[in-house]
């Protein structure tokens, strides 16, 4: 059982660190990940990532421990960007390696549901005109709630 | 004997500032710091906004949490990671 | 909107494959992926895999096609090994790149549990006494009949 | 004028070969085909279990299914994937 949360100051690869979690621990049949990256849209120039150093860390770890708690994994990886990142450029991986399929996919929708709203990152877009601080959606909200709910988890 | 409170992002922009120093004598609780910055600050309101979420040494914290010499106290907007 | 189905007789790079969707469409918001490969377990040495050349493509074919419909995808792409793996190979990729991460999740778990039972592969477990085919467990039939029951997909 | 039968994973061990050439005349439908293995071969029963998935020219078929001259009809066990 590992755990490996990291922040990246600068451009990050994920596709490089899943493959480091491929075949390397021969009880994990299911690897299962999500790449968020910047999207384009309404003007977007960039994106600009705060977060609070050494706190986000722990919220993180946090995260990654509930999910390996809850379910049954081999590994929980989260690796975020900060600082700024032009479109197309990735954010953040999420990945979760599990003997099966099942508790591999829910920890990964479990971590990034839960990241979006319970680690301190704040986001700032840039456009043409402007930029200015991204609030959470609602659903963002609503979908973190709906795992904490259950168990009280808290990533802070 | 000081209080160190950081605002960070939107919070920072409306303060107009990353951090403070406060003397530990000006509050042991969470809402007297807030009380205090309100008073002292012009953008202070902001602080005691219901959005944001306060950290004291890393932990999640209220208005009622008690705070001492040396701790660190910020003041967050809602968080937007990923 | 983009397909890419592969059946690969010889070893895969999962992480490459996952690599090329990476920063390719600035619509892609969230890219997920799940990746099987071979758990050890049970004296296992290798594993094998058989399928219909020709009707198994069409059946994954037809899977992410289902996915696309059914989700606003911008990519869905399955990679499925065949012939003989050992343990810690991978055996399948499936990934889906979407504008919002809801979609990219709930497709790429759509795909691999239709995948599991609703496409023409067959697997031989080889053990050091000896070989038997797989059956599909009782969880991976219902795990297909739940997405297929609300939408009448036939991957075959 | 046949009928190719091919047999997949445990099906083909069982049958002790991977396909058939039958004459297109013994059948008009997957059933008379099954009835003509079971007749013929010793192991032709297991084509008739219940589990068995029946595929013609790549379309997933039922015992009434159609079959003539040049069809291809796949005797599968079930799947097991990824």
């Amino acid at each position: 059982m590992s755990i490996q949360v990291r922040i990246l100051p600068e451009a990050m690869d994920p596709a490089a660190s899943l493959a480091e979690l491929c075949g390397r621990d021969s009880e994990a049949g299911a690897i299962s990940s999500f790449i968020g990256q910047v999207r384009s849209g309404d003007d977007l120039i960039a994106l600009e990532l705060e977060h609070y150093p050494g706190v986000t860390e722990a919220a993180l770890e946090g995260i990654a421990q509930a999910a390996m708690q809850r379910w049954s994994l081999t590994e929980a990886r989260i690796i975020h960007r900060v600082g700024r990142m032009e479109v197309g450029e990735p954010i953040v991986l999420v990945a979760a390696a599990a003997p099966h399929r099942r508790a591999a996919l829910a920890a990964v929708e479990f971590m990034i549901d839960v990241l979006k709203t319970q680690a301190p990152f704040w986001k700032k877009e840039y456009t043409r005109t402007g930029s200015h601080w991204i609030e959470p959606r609602d659903e963002d909200h609503a979908a973190a709630e709906g795992w904490l709910r259950s168990t009280q988890d808290q990533a802070v | 004997m000081t209080l160190n409170i950081r605002y960070f992002a939107s919070l920072r922009d409306e303060m107009g500032r990353s951090q403070d120093a406060l003397d530990a004598a000006v509050a042991n609780q969470v809402s007297g710091i807030i009380a205090h910055l309100k008073d002292r600050d012009e953008k202070g309101w902001v602080l005691a906004e219901p959005f944001v979420r306060i950290i004291v040494n890393g932990v999640v914290a209220h208005a009622e949490t008690p705070v001492a010499d040396g701790d660190e106290i910020a003041f967050c907007p809602p968080f937007s990671g990923g």
